[in-house]
């Protein structure tokens, strides 16, 4: 990067008495974040999917305020409506129970995200710190865990979630479990590698000379260094988790009705194409947008915070 | 070397996409003539007619194979088959079958008493499939063969239904079947994928999962109706998705499809070389309560649901090709009245039962269960959904994995208070349908109401032993009416069967006692223009 | 080099065995009662009984493992309830056609991921750059059933110049079987129309599976360029003269090719496991299918053959990783 | 007097960066004629690469060049097309690079890299490429002529098959590929051993003379500037400050910067004239042993089963208060000793007694409370501290670890901190990537003394820092000693700083000790053959060496 190579002037010892203001204080913090923003503003890719982002963060906040029809999303049905072509009564149209599409849709939003947050959450959960011990201790520890995600590894993820909705029996909760459970491996992955790397740096040796106790190592020195490939990776399967669900939705594992969920509404909706376009369009427009924001978010967060670390 | 593979497939290449890029043709032309193509989503893992029987499965059985006799028109009523004539005794235990003489196996051998009686005794020892149908009426033992041509049938005890559970008893080769017998298995595994029928049609590929074919037998011992016309062959090909389906069919790679969505057949019924086979059919759907355990034992939360049901809206959901039960029995069954005061939408008459029930205002959460996959059951369920609201009971949407719905059903203990259920009556006879209210039927998807009414149970005992038809239709009008009293389920409507079709395919005929979906190919052909 | 192959098979195994428990454990946990299935509606309880002690369902759950395992050892991966066949027999008849999708999917996102990853980070922060990467992300984000149906529309139905589904056309019989895959038994056996006919088959679906590996070959390889293009070596190779076009093309690539080539090596088990979806929509008899189907008819032990048979591939894939590492990078040689 | 090969006329550039655009080169005058050696001597940031590079038009990414221009034999080659520059660079003009392992491409053998070279060279002068054959052998000369043994086996084995040295070599080969107008060597010998640096000098010097190249030598030492060149240009913040014949500007540096650096230079045959190595108010009469190493061994196995012995049973003990030196070339073992005598690694055999109690067997809490006692203070101070933390929590850490010290207090123990290491309180709030070497370096120094502890161990504390810088924490480190009485186990490479600053010397060769005793004597009457060869090669780079009227 090329803020590291500057070197700011040393102020004189005589000011250094005064106490600073924050903004003082925390110039160097203040700097890095403009830098990150100004980064960040350059590239049209990483502002478009930012964009896409806080859009549907948006939605998914303020969803039931904005909706024209909230109980459509809670399975009231109006079956003289059904399969109207997008008006201004119903934006997007209805569905074959005649619920406003739209409002539906809009729904949807708070149904993705609680998926994508979960999901991705409880891999993070398991996998982060797992990742960290294989990483840090080596020897046995390390070869047993990192056995076990290879196994998971090598099972297809999506093949296993099937195989564990078919068990628990369909519905969100459980689908996203399943997912949950098929997604951790990816992390234990990333962050061992980027622990292998970290704990060869000096200033852990250096930690450890003082004396730290290697809790202590890993929480101040080997997770703070392993966070930004983290935070770039969740940003990524917020994406493809959603995706995910969505595809245990078409196998008819997803989300029950008439819970709003942009997967679910497309496996009902694929059999209305063509001729009503707008039933599977609008859900499928969600899922595409919101996935290809996070993706792009995600691309873009790894540019401006560690160009080194790859995809895995 | 490979220059010279390279240029061949570019010049095919060139040919190949003329060819593709010529609009859609139609139905499949080969050497021998036309082929017909029959779009479906439901694959044929075993075709042994003694294991197996699904809509998929027995059309194919029904292609190969021969029964004494068969179930044709609508209403369906038994035709002479292999047998040309039957008489059955006074006490209606010994039946006596005369078959044809001219009916030939595939590969030549005669179809002859012994043949029925290996058929049906394999059927009964391999205790699989259709097997249930007359196991408890009938031992292997109890079928003679009297000569060559006449076989003759003793049940343990009078069994008025026995005939009409004969049609799905397909009659196999004894001695290509003996030859490809593995320890004793009466050759299960080689059936699987082969048959020894003696049926219009004979196996041709065979691709799992991807296309099973059948190729017409010219010298059918039957003869051809269609003639000349008779098609070379049928194939079923496995398309899943509905969409692909639709595309197939207006494509022409299909020359018929089943099982698109209510409103596909009416889009697609204007597109143009596409006709529509809409035929009013004995498949009943029932909401079934556990009558045993939960809230739903309460016979008064049964009929306020029942009375809260929105009925229109099943009939919309069908876009109107449905027409609703008015009596447990289908209309087109034998011994069927329509029972009056069968419940319809009365928000008043619901809250009234539930005022009397144990949840006077609601409050409750009952599951729905239903097929996952099954889009009308999914429809119903938001239906019920709705309907309910204002009695302030919510329904969950349950979909469940086939075998999954079906182990859960088989317990009280375990049955949900609300499944969906479509069934289809195995024969015209009324006692296929009220048997599933009988005691004895615990433990089978269709009885997951668990429906015990001592008295019901008696009446169709003794309406199943009589042989006089008259004793019977009483006894049968008094169970529906005790049923319909007892609201083990909601009756809810008769689904139409419907198939799009190319319209050059001629000669469908519709039979309402096949299994939605099932056709008998016996009678297409393709009228080239 | 032995060791180096010893350890691999010991992986293999352990991993085998590993993946062979973890699956039928789980399939074994739904309360699905597939001998009920088969028996049919009105199968009385005795004929259940019948098919529940033919395949050894009334037996105890570590009992029915014990077998399995046996079997397997044995290589036998069991019989299928449903289609009451054995596992081994069918994954066999399904897996050509999976990897045959695959490997078509696989060089698609490979020949199409490389180039535009180059070409991005060349132009890095440009508006090629941009545009590519939108455009492999957005295949990614289509769900892949929703895109397929889209596509089977466009090109099938409103232009006509693709077939809707499967493997080939009905009345064409396939090539006689040397390898199971379409288009490479159509040109042994020298039939080059058939050729042409399933290459048209297959490109749709290829199409749809491909994006997800396109986008990370594309996002991996990039990154790499990026950095190599920094490195000290590559300055040097400009500063003695090197024309620019040799840099990227050849010294830069072969350096950014090592974690495309894990990254590939991933993808390819991935692929394997997530061709379900693509496989329904253009009705692709693949274990895919296969697996899905007999998992909701919770016929477990398809399952479990499917999953070995893909973990299987997924590892040795990897190793083929491993070794075109050692074979591109000196560095990694002895050993 | 023909005009000159390379003129560079009022070269004024900038980098454009997010702190706004820095200026690196603020109006460079330079020369050069043909048969010229020039050299460049300047510490980092004084924009003597950037300049070079821009001679080959591979100047760093979005820089502008303000005013000026750059001539080369009357070319004007400032805005030059990258079609043109492929006539030029490598081939009239062309560069030897720092570091031989970065610079040479891993996944290619050496033969093909300088092949490539030739090829490009002969497309780019447009008479056709002669055949593979004909480029191996001209590849082979080359290799030959570097003095490098075995050339056709050399052809075909990978860089990470050679040493440093050869490696070097390789690279200079390759610059030599296109029979370059100008040679510029940038650092030719920073990465490598004192002993092969005076080698690779030497090559240089002998390539000089037989192809009589013209030479632009960049470098921080300005001995080895002195080896090989005629002229010299010293550069300082972006600006020349003084150039002209070298023996001339050592002698008699004008500009004050210039006698700073060649103040700061430690001169490997002045006896050290330090402060008195014990105080004698603190100190014991016969000073007592603090640090004690017995019978030391390290082996490292490979898993491919071979084993590698670093420290070979290696005895050594530290007297209270004295600056025990350590001398060894990379690879000698002075760091696996360094870390074994902290116990950061266990010894696979030996003991380590620390003040009378053996630390080897120790784990968990006593070793936890031994290292209050025992400091590390690490070579490179830019990995040393973690990037994420501030100044006063990198500081304050040892300190959080150690005591139970309230967070004001360990906030003002920070800033007490700061001022002994001299540098201001503010700094607490800065990140490390924000401060220079030097002032890194404090603030490891700071961190390691934060416990008062009663011994430090530098391993190469300086060799990361510019000649300047090194001076000053050298001065500042031995003040450091005499306030707080702390016993050094100084580990150095640098032979001169050794010498002036060591009481005790032991020198280092493959994990055992060749020779030992009071440092003077070590340096005026060595021993050991190796002794002295070290001592020869650090002489020849060292500048009081070329200093010396007559060498």
């Amino acid at each position: 990067m090329t803020a590291t190579s500057i070197e700011t002037p040393v102020e004189t010892s005589v000011e250094a008495n005064r106490p600073l203001t924050f903004r003082e204080r925390h110039a160097s913090q203040i700097r890095q974040w403009r830098l990150y923003a100004h980064m960040f503003r350059k590239s049209f890719s990483s502002m478009l999917g930012l964009t896409l982002v806080v859009l549907f963060l948006l939605l998914a906040a303020f969803g039931p305020l904005l909706a024209p029809y909230p109980e459509a999303a809670s399975g009231a049905i109006n079956m003289s409506a059904k399969l109207q072509p997008p008006s201004a009564q119903y934006l997007f149209g209805t569905d074959e129970m005649g619920a406003d599409i739209f409002s539906r849709v809009i729904m949807g939003a708070r149904t993705s995200l609680w998926i994508g947050v979960i999901i991705t959450g409880l891999a993070a959960i398991i996998g982060v710190p797992l990742g960290i011990i294989a990483g840090y201790s080596g020897g046995w520890v390390r070869a047993v865990i990192m056995r076990i995600t290879e196994l998971f590894l090598a099972v297809p993820g999506l093949a296993l979630a099937l195989a564990i909705v078919a068990a628990l029996g369909p519905g969100i909760t459980n689908c996203v479990l399943a997912l949950a459970i098929v997604w951790w491996p990816g992390y234990v992955r990333l962050v061992e590698a980027k622990t292998l790397s970290v704990k060869e740096e000096l200033f852990v040796e250096s930690a450890r000379s003082i004396g730290a106790k290697t809790p202590w190592i890993l929480w101040h020195h080997i997770l703070p260094n392993c966070l930004s490939p983290i935070i770039v990776k969740i940003s990524m399967d917020m994406g493809m988790a959603i995706l995910s669900a969505a595809s245990l939705g078409f196998i008819g594992l997803g989300a029950l009705p008439p819970a709003p969920e942009w997967g679910a509404m497309i496996s009902v909706a694929r059999t209305y194409m063509p001729d009503w376009w707008w039933y599977s369009l609008f859900p499928g427009a969600g899922i595409f947008l919101t996935v290809l924001g996070f993706n792009l978010l995600g691309d873009g967060l790894r540019d401006i915070l560690d160009p080194r670390t790859r995809d895995r | 070397m490979f220059g010279k593979i390279f240029r061949n497939i570019a010049i095919a290449g060139l040919l190949a996409s003329s060819v593709l890029g010529s609009p859609a043709s139609a139905f499949e032309r080969t050497d021998k003539g036309n082929v017909i193509v029959f779009g479906g989503r439901q694959a044929i893992p075993v075709l042994d007619p003694h294991v197996r029987y699904d809509w998929s499965t027995r059309m194919l059985q029904q292609a190969v194979y021969d029964a004494l006799v068969k179930y044709e028109g609508n209403p369906a009523d038994i035709k002479p088959w292999l047998a040309e004539k039957w008489e059955t005794s006074a006490d209606g235990k010994t039946w006596t079958f005369h078959l044809v003489k001219t009916a030939k196996f595939h590969n030549g051998d005669p179809v002859n008493a012994e043949a029925i009686r290996y058929s049906f005794e394999r059927g009964l020892k391999v205790n699989k499939g259709v097997a249930w149908m007359l196991k408890d009426f009938m031992a292997p033992e109890g079928i003679k063969v009297v000569d060559d041509y006449t076989v003759q049938f003793d049940l343990k005890a009078p069994y008025a239904p026995f005939l009409s559970f004969l049609p799905w008893w397909y009659i196999v080769n004894p001695a290509e079947v003996k030859a490809h017998e593995v320890d004793g298995d009466y050759g299960q595994k080689w059936l699987t994928d082969h048959a020894a029928g003696s049926g219009p049609f004979k196996l041709g590929r065979w691709e799992p999962n991807v296309l099973y074919e059948v190729e017409s037998v010219e010298n059918y011992w039957k003869g051809w109706p269609q003639g000349n016309n008779r098609p070379a062959g049928v194939i079923f090909k496995i398309i899943r998705e509905p969409a692909a389906q639709k595309a197939a069919l207006q494509r022409g790679e299909a020359d018929i499809v089943e099982g698109l969505t209510p409103d596909d057949y009416v889009q697609i019924a204007r597109a143009k070389g596409i006709a529509i086979e809409d035929h009013k059919g004995m498949t009943t759907f029932g909401i079934k309560f556990n009558t045993q355990k939960g809230p739903t034992a309460d016979i008064n939360l049964r009929k306020a649901i029942a009375y809260a049901m929105d009925y229109d809206a099943l009939i919309q959901v069908y876009n109107g090709a449905a027409s609703l039960e008015t009596s447990p029995l289908p209309d087109a069954m034998k011994g069927f009245v329509s029972v009056p005061g069968i419940p319809r939408k009365d928000l008043a008459k619901a809250k009234e039962y539930l005022a009397k029930s144990g949840y006077a205002n609601g409050g409750i959460t009952l599951p729905y269960v239903h097929v996952a996959g099954l889009e009308e059951a999914r429809r119903i369920g938001l239906v019920l959904l709705d309907s309910l609201k204002p009695l302030n009971i919510n329904v969950e949407i349950k979909p469940e994995q086939w075998p999954n719905m079906v182990a859960n059903g088989s317990k009280v203990e375990t049955a949900p208070a609300m499944t969906s259920v479509y069934t289809t009556p195995v024969s015209t006879d009324p006692d296929a349908v009220a048997y599933q209210y009988h005691k004895n039927s615990w433990g089978q998807y269709f009885a997951m109401m668990f429906y015990d009414n001592p008295q019901v149970s008696e009446m169709i005992d003794k309406a199943r032993g009589s042989s006089n038809w008259d004793e019977r239709a009483k006894l049968y009008a008094d169970i529906q009416t005790q049923i319909v009293a007892d609201q083990p389920e909601v009756f809810g409507m008769l689904q139409n069967r419907r198939w799009a079709r190319r319209d050059y395919l001629q000669g469908f005929q519709f039979s309402p006692v096949r299994f939605t979906g099932e056709v008998d190919l016996y009678p297409l052909w393709v009228k080239a223009e | 080099m032995l060791t180096f192959a010893f350890r691999k098979l010991l992986t293999l195994v352990g991993t085998m065995i590993g993946i062979a428990a973890l699956t039928f454990l789980i399939t074994n946990v739904a309360p699905g009662d597939p001998a009920r299935l088969v028996a049919g509606p009105n199968a009385t309880e005795d004929m259940v009984a019948t098919i529940r002690s033919e395949y050894g369902l009334d037996k105890s759950l570590p009992e029915q493992f014990s077998v399995y395992m046996g079997d397997l050892a044995r290589g036998d991966l069991g019989t299928s309830i449903v289609t009451t066949r054995p596992v081994l027999e069918e994954v066999m008849r399904y897996a050509p056609a999976t990897l045959e999708l695959v490997f078509v999917a696989m060089f698609l996102g490979i020949i199409v991921g490389v180039p535009l990853g180059m070409l991005s980070a060349v132009y890095k922060d440009g508006p090629l750059d941009h545009v590519t990467r939108i455009f492999s992300i957005s295949g990614v984000a289509l769900p892949a059933f929703w895109f397929g149906i889209i596509l089977q529309l466009m090109f099938a139905v409103d232009l006509g110049w693709l077939p809707v589904s499967g493997r080939l056309p009905l009345v064409t019989r396939p090539p006689e079987f040397y390898t199971g895959l379409l288009l490479v038994d159509s040109l042994i056996s020298g039939r080059f129309s058939t050729f042409w006919t399933s290459l048209q088959h297959i490109i749709l679906p290829a199409i749809v599976l491909s994006f997800p590996c396109l986008a990370s070959i594309l996002r991996v390889n990039r990154a790499e360029m990026i950095e190599v293009l920094q490195s000290d070596y590559i300055v040097a190779a400009r500063a003695h003269g090197i024309a620019s076009y040799r840099i990227v093309a050849l010294y830069a690539l072969k350096n950014a090719m090592l974690p495309t080539l894990a990254m590939i090596g991933l993808r390819f088990g991935w692929m394997l496991g997530s061709t379900v979806l693509v496989e329904t929509v253009f009705d692709w008899p693949g274990i895919g299918l296969y697996a899905v189907s007999s998992a909701l008819s919770s016929d477990f032990k398809p399952v479990v053959g499917v999953t070995l048979m893909i973990g299987f591939f997924f590892i040795v894939a990897n190793t083929l990783v491993d070794l075109a590492y050692a074979w591109i990078d000196p560095r990694l040689r002895r050993a | 007097m023909t005009e000159p090969l390379l003129d560079i006329k009022d070269y004024r550039l900038h980098i454009a960066t997010f702190d706004g655009a820095v200026h690196v080169l603020k109006g460079i005058n330079l020369t050069v004629n043909r048969g010229d050696t020039l050299g460049i001597v300047g510490e980092s940031g004084s924009g003597k690469t950037v300049l070079v590079r821009s001679v080959l038009g591979i100047g760093p990414r979005n820089s502008k060049v303000l005013q000026g221009s750059i001539a080369f034999d009357g070319q004007d080659i400032t805005h030059l097309s990258e079609k043109d520059w492929t006539k030029i660079r490598g081939i009239r003009i062309s560069m030897i690079f720092q570091d031989p392992m970065t610079y040479l491409n891993p996944l290619f053998t050496v033969g093909r890299q300088i092949a490539d070279v030739i090829a490009a060279h002969e497309k780019a002068a447009v008479n056709g490429v002669s055949s593979k054959a004909a480029r191996r052998t001209r590849t082979e000369e080359l290799l030959d002529q570097v003095g490098l043994p075995n050339p056709s086996m050399l052809f075909s084995q990978y860089p990470h098959q050679l040493s440093g040295g050869m490696r070097q070599r390789v690279l200079i080969a390759m610059a030599l590929a296109g029979r370059p107008d100008i040679l510029i060597a940038d650092e030719p010998t920073t990465a490598l051993d004192v002993t092969v640096q005076a080698q690779v000098l030497d090559l240089i010097n002998s390539l000089v003379e037989k192809l009589n190249l013209t030479v632009i030598m960049i470098s921080h030492d300005i001995g080895a500037i002195a080896t090989i060149a005629k002229r010299c240009a010293v550069m300082y913040k972006g600006e020349i400050v003084e150039q002209g014949l070298t023996s001339d500007i050592l002698n008699r540096p004008q500009h004050e910067y210039t006698q700073r650096l060649l103040a700061a230079v430690p001169d490997i045959d002045a006896a050290a004239e330090k402060l008195p190595a014990e105080p004698a108010a603190t100190e014991p009469a016969k000073p007592g042993i603090l640090l004690e190493a017995i019978d030391l061994k390290k082996v490292y196995r490979s898993q491919s089963g071979a084993e590698f012995t670093a420290v070979n049973s290696l005895s050594l003990s530290v007297k209270t208060g004295e600056i025990f030196g350590v001398v060894g070339e990379s690879g000698s073992g002075k760091s696996t000793l360094a870390r074994m005598l902290l116990s950061l690694i266990e010894p696979t055999s030996g003991d380590v007694i620390f003040d009378g109690t053996n630390i080897t067997g120790l784990a968990g809490e006593p070793l936890r409370q031994m290292r209050r006692h025992m400091q590390f203070v690490f070579q490179n101070p830019h990995s040393a501290l973690n990037g994420r933390h501030t100044i006063g929590d990198a500081i304050g850490e040892p300190l959080r670890i150690q005591t139970s010290m309230s967070r004001r207090d360990i906030e003002a123990r920070a800033e007490a901190l700061l001022d002994i290491v001299q540098l201001p309180k503010s700094f607490k709030y800065r990140y490390p990537h924000e401060l220079s070497g030097g002032q890194k370096q404090r603030v490891c120094i700071a961190r390691a003394i934060a416990l008062n502890p009663r011994l430090l161990i530098l391993d190469e504390p300086t060799s990361a820092l510019d000649i300047s810088v090194q001076a000053q924490v050298l001065d500042f480190l031995q003040e450091l000693r005499s306030e707080l009485g702390l016993t050094y186990v100084f580990i150095s490479h640098n032979l001169a700083v050794i010498r002036q600053i060591c009481d005790r010397t032991i020198v280092m060769k493959h994990g055992e000790i060749v020779e030992q005793g009071r440092t003077e004597n070590v340096f005026l009457a060595p021993r050991e053959a190796y002794t002295q060869a070290l001592i020869e090669s650090g002489r020849k780079t060292s500048q009081a060496a070329t200093l010396r009227p007559g060498s």
